[in-house]
């Protein structure tokens, strides 16, 4: 037995708001095993497929999850479009990349505040959900829902945001880039911040590569994988490069964060300028028949939505692989060796959705 | 006046001794060592009694002793000679040097040697009759738990020879040896009996024979060897010199301007001590010792082994008080405290970090000695009294534990009060004597502090003020292992009744001392301080030792009353917090596999911090060097001082 | 005297998709703030006064659930938040979801939503701090009872 | 590297207003076309049930024989689909959420009879505190 | 008498005091992160509810071992404000942190040990910056007593100003303010949940709330001490500079992450080996 403790971490703990438990053993509070332990989310989601006809199931794939609900739909909707080869509408595709980086901005602010909790700084958490709701304000006032946007369906968009919404927005995210340029310097610069972020969970390039991380938890190990760049809704036609860091702790990960916000801003600008006017949907007709591979970019990583339909309402399947499922592997490997303090930001710095990884 | 108890407390245990050899029944054998026991520790009465009817004041005896000191010779090279059989045997011939030196030195001195003046040979005052009583009593008790716990130890250990009659020889020829040493006022008499107690604890911490202890035996063997080498070189330049080798001139001449070679007498007297006192780089031999059955480590930490250094340190304070042999002392003392006390934290064996804070305790006293002040002797007084009671304490608690527990960790002690109760308590009540705020070693630490304030020790104030902190830490978190809620079965307690007869005694002594500490303060350590110094500052003024018994009355009565107290109140029972995944008892969690998994709660060791593998090398390193360095310049100085 | 000042919240994630978590959270955050309710967000069951539960009940947290509920002090308030707490909400007609959280501890409030607005669970808060002051009244009033029976 | 980075922040915040809303002292304010909750001009609605097959949720219930149409709230998920789907337009969403309670009760409207001439929507009490926004 | 009337008032009103001080805290904080914030009484209404709650405890001893807590640091502040020996004080005080320490562990429970454990390395960082705060008075002084450091005639602040240095740097441990608050953190979210206190519910946390308050008045005592001196104005700074340092604290509360207790170990020692030791020095030599 000697010197190591074994204890629970979760289910219920407060630094992580969803339930995943890890059994740990540590020896004066560094970790030398972590075996996780999900489940306690599992809804079934992906077999309602089997009772909800296609189009319901829209809202139901949004509610995979809260956070980047609207990745969901939309990854969902594209995924059908394809197998019933539906040419999304530009004005449609356009507003789906604003909202979907509008979703990212309340993502990557909701991480920040989340990751400043776990390490304790809790002005910094308010700080951070104080400028979140700016965007949620814009949600609502596009959507009508601050987190469950209910706008995509198959062929396009139900809502369209008239111009003095895209100008309006265009303002709103001016402000929340100075109040971002604000934290930034307390979570790139504060002492006490780096004493908790620099070389803690260090994860190499190939370990990230090998071990299969996705989204920015990746591309702070220096993976250079973004979806966006296959150009799905409108990014094809938006410019942008992905963000990377090269240092993997958790550091590069909120440096690569705080600079995808600045890039989420900048889509959104180059989006509202090239907005073109047009028709907000393409008239879906028949059922689905064949299947598709989605994948996107979430605010977390890669997504992956598969679908197949059988020419009914019906579909045969509906499948989601989520980047936090992808995640957990490299996640575990950070924790061992890691601090007991350690755990709820480590945790935090995959950026953990646990409802989508368990659907 | 005479004082026949005097020869009788350190001839009885030597004819015990041989008794104890000669006799190879069990049952009687104990009978014997138990009977003897007693008569030592009534005999130890006796003597104080005695010795306070004349008025508590210094007696000196036995100026004429033409035929002891050729007794005392041939002892001193029979002792030669079992070291050297020994050292070849063990196939370490070279340790026998550090024996064959010094007694031919020694030897040549008395026989060919200038005539020394006559001296008396035997002192009596009020810090050997301490010493006396300690030895008298919490080496009896020893002896007693010994009875019982031998008998334990050697129907577990089958592998070890079953030589009690043996173990029990050297225990009484160490408790004889140390009565003289602490009576002796002739330096000659103090090295026979340094060298004995040198030679027993080397035999005792080899009992087992098995390669560990043989080897640790040997490390403590040459480190005390070495120290008497040095005590010896001391004394013949001294009694060349000065033609005497009187412990009390020596000190005598040591306060003030002091004679080159009275310098280097001392500094070298005082180095001699470092290494009986386990300082460092010293110290691995107490480490090494805990190889031993648990009476001879508690004998050895408590009672006599280290409290040898202790008391010889004491006795030069005078002579040390301000001048550079002063200094070395207390910075190592001081040093050896803090550090041993960080390295303690990172052990969980619990006999382990009794050694560590042995070490580490005795680091203080060693600093207050070389302050030598009559504040920081007066701490130092207390230390020793409260540290010997709740050592010997521990010490046998810990080997009565290990009997039943089959462990000695400190991690397997979880819960300890609920599986073990009665074993858990005296442990309890030795680790609070050891740190709390009521008990005397705090106290003892408070004095040490101020009176290193007063003198202008700042490095000696940091390292109090810093080991202070680290020794609540480790002591705290092992009280914490004890009291800590568990549904794990008990433990069946097979403590022999002798072994609960000396452990009661001893927390019994504990908490009376807690109580008559004021008491004792004014009645004997301060003649003790006149008697030394002949001046004596009160430390703690009479005013704040009357709030402290009201303090003590007072923790003492709080937990109890609020335990009435609250026995009444209403509670309900409920299960710990286990992030919602209990399985219904207090141990146990619903683990990852989906199956129930055991909770396991460890103590902060901070091994990659304070890990005595990171920690031991440089503390010697630097040791070393200041004792190096300290004991060149006190010798270049006082020579050259001499030469000018 | 008056304890629905200081109404301490447990949060329960059940099986929720995030969306009402993340707003419990954002109603103590700065917008909605209601720790100027005298709310506090304790993570430890031990010193909870209401169990807000987000998200519906299935095989594997069932238990927990009901050990957080039972884990709790009396007297104590359980709030569900969200549809999915209410009733089981989308995923109800799913083969892991048993339902609400009534499915295994006694709901008091039932908050509706998807996702429930911070405007809707400070209203739960609201409701739920009276009940939990009028149990702790039921509660003294029958203490008093009792001694005074005792008494006569 | 900095020490206290956030103190200019924290102290000129000391000095600005709180963000907070008064909510509940004064109420709520939702943007035009806040999906709150579905009302339903009862007297447009045919009983076609369409609404009721394809809400996801299965809040709806429709009962063409009794002529009734009823949403349990407490199963809402506030998508709207039910709004896209109803083929006379009767249904839409509304700002303003229904209110907390003890009980999860279910709103019952009742399809005024045909001869009559369409009159103010008969709903029951359940009905009266829907969409006060509170 | 003299004595009896500042400790009468400790024993009445410290609690107060600190309630009072720690509602401001909170509307302090919560103005800080643009909040409204709870009522300023929000402390005492917390602590009325927690009285009234059901007793449950895992192990029924934690109740009287929080009394003997509460009670014993109670009677160290009495003889604080009674002017006694203030060494004598603050290791009577380090008992009574044992107590607090027992009251955690004997639970058993993970998070409420590995809370206590952290508590005890916070005791180990703070420890030597106060006992040298006391050195230091007895150096400028003359005096340990409370009643004579009290009287002298210039501030003690003149000639320590390391040590106050240090003694406010570990005044944020004994705070339990950010980033030292790693045994038990006023902030909801901690990695232990809420550490030294996860198993103290209803009155057994009152009792631990109550003797924060008794404990904070009692160490912002101690730093009075360092301004207060025969002259009666010398009291006003002290309360100004107690409460400058208490906002100080609030505000480093707010700028900063929880540090790990390594950190924290190393960081507070450091800072007492300098400020405390260059100041020691300094005053050793012009003795
Ligand atoms: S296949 Fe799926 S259900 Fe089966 S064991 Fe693996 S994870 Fe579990
Ligand atoms: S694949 Fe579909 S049917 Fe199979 S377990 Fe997953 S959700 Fe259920
Ligand atoms: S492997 Fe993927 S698809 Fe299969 S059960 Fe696991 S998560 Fe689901
Ligand atoms: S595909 Fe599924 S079953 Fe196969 S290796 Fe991956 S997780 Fe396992
Ligand atoms: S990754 Fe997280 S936020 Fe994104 S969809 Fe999944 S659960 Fe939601
Ligand atoms: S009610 Fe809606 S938002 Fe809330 S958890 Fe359920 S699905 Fe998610
Ligand atoms: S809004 Fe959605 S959930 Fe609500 S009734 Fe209409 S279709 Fe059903
Ligand atoms: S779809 Fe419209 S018309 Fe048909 S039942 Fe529903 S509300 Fe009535």
């Amino acid at each position: 037995m000697g010197k190591k403790s074994v204890v629970p971490f979760g289910p219920q703990h407060p630094v992580l708001p969803e339930p995943i438990h890890l059994d740990l053993v540590i020896e004066d509070e560094i970790i030398s095993e972590a075996i996780p332990n999900i489940g306690f989310i599992h809804r079934g989601l992906e077999g309602l497929v089997e009772k909800k006809d296609f189009n319901e199931m829209v809202y139901i794939a949004e509610r995979t999850c809260g956070i980047c609900s609207f990745g969901h739909g939309l990854g969902y909707v594209e995924a059908i479009e394809h197998v019933m080869n539906i040419e999304v509408p530009a004005r449609a595709r356009y507003l789906r990349t604003i909202w979907a980086e509008l979703g990212r901005m309340h993502s990557h602010l909701l991480w920040l505040g989340l990751a400043a909790d776990a390490f304790g700084f809790e002005s910094l958490f308010y700080e951070s959900w104080r400028i979140r709701e700016r965007i949620l304000d814009l949600h609502e006032l596009t959507c009508g829902s601050r987190l469950i946007f209910s706008v995509n369906k198959v062929g396009g968009v139900i809502r369209d945001i008239p111009a003095d919404k895209l100008a309006y927005i265009k303002d709103q995210i001016l402000i929340v880039e100075k109040e971002v340029k604000n934290i930034e310097k307390t979570f790139l610069g504060d002492y006490s911040v780096q004493t908790r972020s620099k070389g803690i969970g260090l994860l190499t390039k190939e370990e990230a590569h090998d071990l299969g991380a996705v989204g920015p938890f990746a591309r702070a190990s220096g993976i250079t994988a973004d979806l966006r760049t296959t150009g799905y809704a409108a990014y094809g036609e938006l410019d942008f490069e992905p963000v990377i860091s090269n240092d993997g702790d958790c550091y590069a990960r909120l440096d690569v964060r705080i600079r995808e916000l600045y890039q989420s801003i900048d889509l959104i600008r180059q989006a509202i300028d090239k907005i073109p006017e047009g028709e907000l949907e393409a008239k879906a007709i028949g059922f689905p028949k064949g299947e598709y591979f989605m994948r996107i970019e979430q605010p977390r990583g890669e997504a992956v939505y598969y679908v197949k339909g059988n020419g009914t309402k019906i579909l045969d399947r509906m499948r989601i692989r989520t980047p936090t499922f992808a995640n957990i592997p490299p996640l575990c490997e950070t924790l061992k060796g890691a601090d007991y303090a350690d755990v709820g930001p480590l945790v935090v710095s995959i950026d953990p959705c646990i409802s989508c990884t368990e659907r | 006046m005479d004082m026949w108890e005097i020869p009788f407390l350190i001839c009885f245990p030597l004819v015990v001794s041989v008794l104890m050899f000669c006799i190879r029944i069990n049952k009687i054998r104990n009978a014997v060592a138990y009977v003897s026991a007693v008569i030592i520790m009534l005999m130890t009465g006796v003597l104080t009694v005695h010795w306070g009817m004349n008025g508590f004041a210094p007696a000196e005896f036995y100026v004429e002793t033409e035929l002891v000191d050729h007794f005392i010779l041939g002892a001193e090279i029979l002792l030669m000679l079992v070291v050297t059989f020994l050292s070849f045997k063990y196939n370490r011939p070279w340790v026998s040097l550090l024996s064959i030196v010094p007694t031919a030195v020694i030897a040549w001195l008395e026989l060919e040697g200038p005539e020394l003046d006559a001296i008396s040979h035997i002192k009596v005052d009020h810090l050997s009759i301490l010493m006396c009583i300690i030895i008298g009593i919490i080496g009896s008790l020893i002896v007693i738990y010994a009875v019982g716990y031998m008998h334990g130890y050697q129907h577990y250990h089958t592998e070890i020879p079953d030589r009690r009659y043996y173990f029990f020889m050297i225990l009484f020829i160490f408790l004889g040896a140390m009565f003289g040493f602490v009576l002796s006022d002739s330096l000659l008499w103090i090295d026979l009996f340094w060298e004995t107690t040198s030679v027993c604890s080397f035999l005792l911490i080899g009992y087992t024979q098995q390669e560990e202890a043989i080897h640790n035996s040997f490390r403590a063997l040459w480190m005390n060897l070495l120290g008497g080498c040095a005590l010896c070189v001391g004394i013949v330049y001294f009694a060349l010199d000065q033609g005497t080798a009187s412990l009390s001139v020596l000190v005598e001449q040591g306060t003030g301007q002091a004679p080159a070679s009275v310098q280097v007498a001392i500094a070298l007297i005082a180095f001699a001590a470092l290494t009986k006192a386990a300082q460092l780089p010293f110290s691995k031999w107490l480490l090494g010792a805990m190889v031993a059955p648990t009476p001879s480590s508690a004998l050895l930490h408590s009672a006599t082994m280290v409290k040898a250094g202790i008391y010889v340190l004491f006795r030069l304070a005078p002579a040390m008080s301000g001048n550079m042999t002063g200094t070395m002392i207390s910075f190592i003392g001081g040093f050896t405290f803090l550090s041993a006390s960080i390295m303690a934290i990172a052990q969980s064996d619990g006999k382990k970090v009794l050694a560590m804070s042995t070490i580490s305790n005795l680091g203080l006293m060693v600093a207050c000695a070389g302050v030598g002040r009559p504040e920081t002797i007066w701490a130092g007084c207390f230390l020793m009294i409260f540290h010997a009671v709740s050592k010997s304490l521990l010490f046998q608690d810990i080997g009565a534990t290990e009997n039943s527990l089959h462990s000695r960790d400190v991690e397997e002690m979880h819960g300890l009060l609920y599986r073990l109760p009665v074993l858990a308590l005296f442990m309890f009540i030795g680790i609070c004597g050891m740190f709390l705020a009521p008990f005397g070693m705090l106290i003892s630490k408070w004095a040490a502090l101020k009176a290193s304030v007063d003198e202008n020790n700042i490095i000696l104030v940091f390292f109090i003020c810093f080991g202070s902190a680290t020794t609540s830490f480790y002591w705290t978190k092992w009280l914490g292992k004890l009291i800590a809620h568990t549904n794990r079965p008990p433990v069946r307690d097979i403590t022999k009744k002798n072994e609960m007869i000396s452990l009661s005694i001893h927390a019994v002594l504990m908490l009376a001392l807690c109580i008559l500490f004021p008491f004792l303060s004014s009645v004997y350590v301060e003649p003790l301080l006149m008697e030394m110094f002949s001046e004596s500052n009160q430390v703690i003024s009479n005013n704040v030792l009357y709030i402290l018994i009201i303090l003590i009355c007072f923790f003492f009565a709080v937990p109890f009353l609020a335990y009435i107290y609250e026995k009444n109140v209403k509670t309900n029972k409920k299960l710990s917090y286990m992030n919602g995944i209990n399985t219904g008892k207090n141990d146990a969690f619903m683990g990852s596999m989906g199956a129930e998994k055991e909770l396991v709660l460890a103590n902060l060791y901070f091994k990659d911090i304070c890990g005595q593998r990171k920690l031991m090398n440089p503390s010697i390193a630097i040791t070393t060097a200041v004792i190096i360095i300290m004991m060149c310049m006190i010798i270049a100085s006082a020579l050259g001082g001499g030469m000018i | 005297m008056n304890i629905k000042r200081s109404p301490w919240l447990l949060h329960y994630d059940g099986s929720s998709c995030n969306g009402c978590d993340i707003e419990v959270l954002a109603s103590l955050t700065p917008v909605y703030d209601a720790e100027r309710l005298g709310v506090e967000n304790t993570g430890d069951p031990m010193q909870a006064d209401i169990l807000l539960i987000t998200g519906g009940i299935n095989t594997q947290n069932a238990p927990v659930v009901k050990q957080l509920y039972d884990q709790m002090p009396r007297p104590k308030v359980v709030v569900a938040v969200g549809i999915c707490a209410c009733t089981g909400g989308v995923f109800k007609e799913t083969y892991n979801i048993l339902g609400g959280a009534d499915k295994v501890i006694p709901v008091d409030i039932y908050v509706p939503g998807c996702a429930a607005r911070p405007q809707s669970i400070i209203d739960g808060i609201i409701q739920a701090r009276e009940l939990f002051q009028q149990r702790s009244d039921e509660h003294d009033a029958l203490m008093r009872s009792q001694k005074g029976a005792a008494n006569v | 590297m900095g020490f206290m980075t956030f103190k200019t922040t924290m102290l000129s915040n000391l000095f600005k207003k709180p963000v907070t809303t008064k909510y509940p002292a004064e109420p709520a304010v939702y943007p035009e076309g806040s999906r709150g909750h579905v009302v339903i001009e009862i007297e447009k609605c045919i009983s076609c049930t369409i609404c009721a097959l394809n809400c996801p949720s299965g809040a709806i219930k429709v009962d063409r024989a009794a002529r009734t149409w009823e949403i349990n709230r407490y199963d809402c998920i506030q998508c709207g689909y039910c709004t896209l789907k109803c083929p006379k337009k009767c249904l839409h969403m509304a700002p303003g959420y229904q209110t907390p309670g003890p009980e999860k009760s279910i709103e019952h409207y009742d399809r005024p009879p045909e001869e009559e001439k369409p009159a103010a929507p008969a709903a029951n009490a359940a009905a009266t505190n829907a969409g006060d926004g509170k | 008498m003299n004595q009896l009337i500042p400790m009468m008032c400790y024993l009445l009103l410290a609690p107060l005091c600190g309630a009072i001080m720690e509602g401001f805290d909170r509307k302090i904080s919560a103005r800080m992160q643009r909040r409204v914030g709870p009522p300023i009484l929000q402390p005492i209404y917390d602590v009325i509810k927690l009285w009234k709650k059901q007793v449950i405890v895992v192990e029924k001893s934690q109740n009287f071992l929080l009394l003997s807590y509460l009670l014993l640091t109670v009677m160290t502040g009495c003889m604080f404000f009674a002017g006694t020996d203030l060494l004598m004080v603050l290791f009577v005080l380090s008992t009574s942190a044992v107590f607090l320490y027992f009251s955690a562990v004997i639970s058993g429970s993970p998070m409420s040990t590995m809370g206590a454990l952290r508590e005890l390395v916070q005791d180990m960082a703070y420890e030597p910056a106060v006992l040298l705060a006391a050195v230091g008075f007895y150096l400028t002084t003359g005096t340990f007593d409370v009643h004579g450091i009290m009287n002298s005639d210039v501030s003690a602040i003149v000639k320590m100003p390391g040590f106050f240095i240090a003694f406010v740097f570990v005044l944020t441990i004994k705070m339990r303010k950010s980033p030292f608050d790693s045994a038990q953190s006023h902030h909801p979210h901690q990695e232990l949940v809420k550490g030294i206190t996860t198993e103290m519910g209803a009155k057994n946390l009152a009792f631990f709330q109550i003797t924060e308050w008794y404990e904070i008045i009692l160490m912002l005592g101690v730093e009075a001490l360092f301004i207060v001196n025969k002259n009666p104005w010398s009291w006003l700074a002290a309360v100004i500079v107690i409460l400058l340092t208490y906002f100080l604290e609030i505000l480093i509360d707010n700028t900063s992450a929880r540090m790990k207790w390594q950190d924290m170990l190393k960081l507070s020692w450091i800072v007492t080996l300098l400020a405390g030791g260059v100041n020691l020095m300094a005053l050793m030599l012009i003795r």
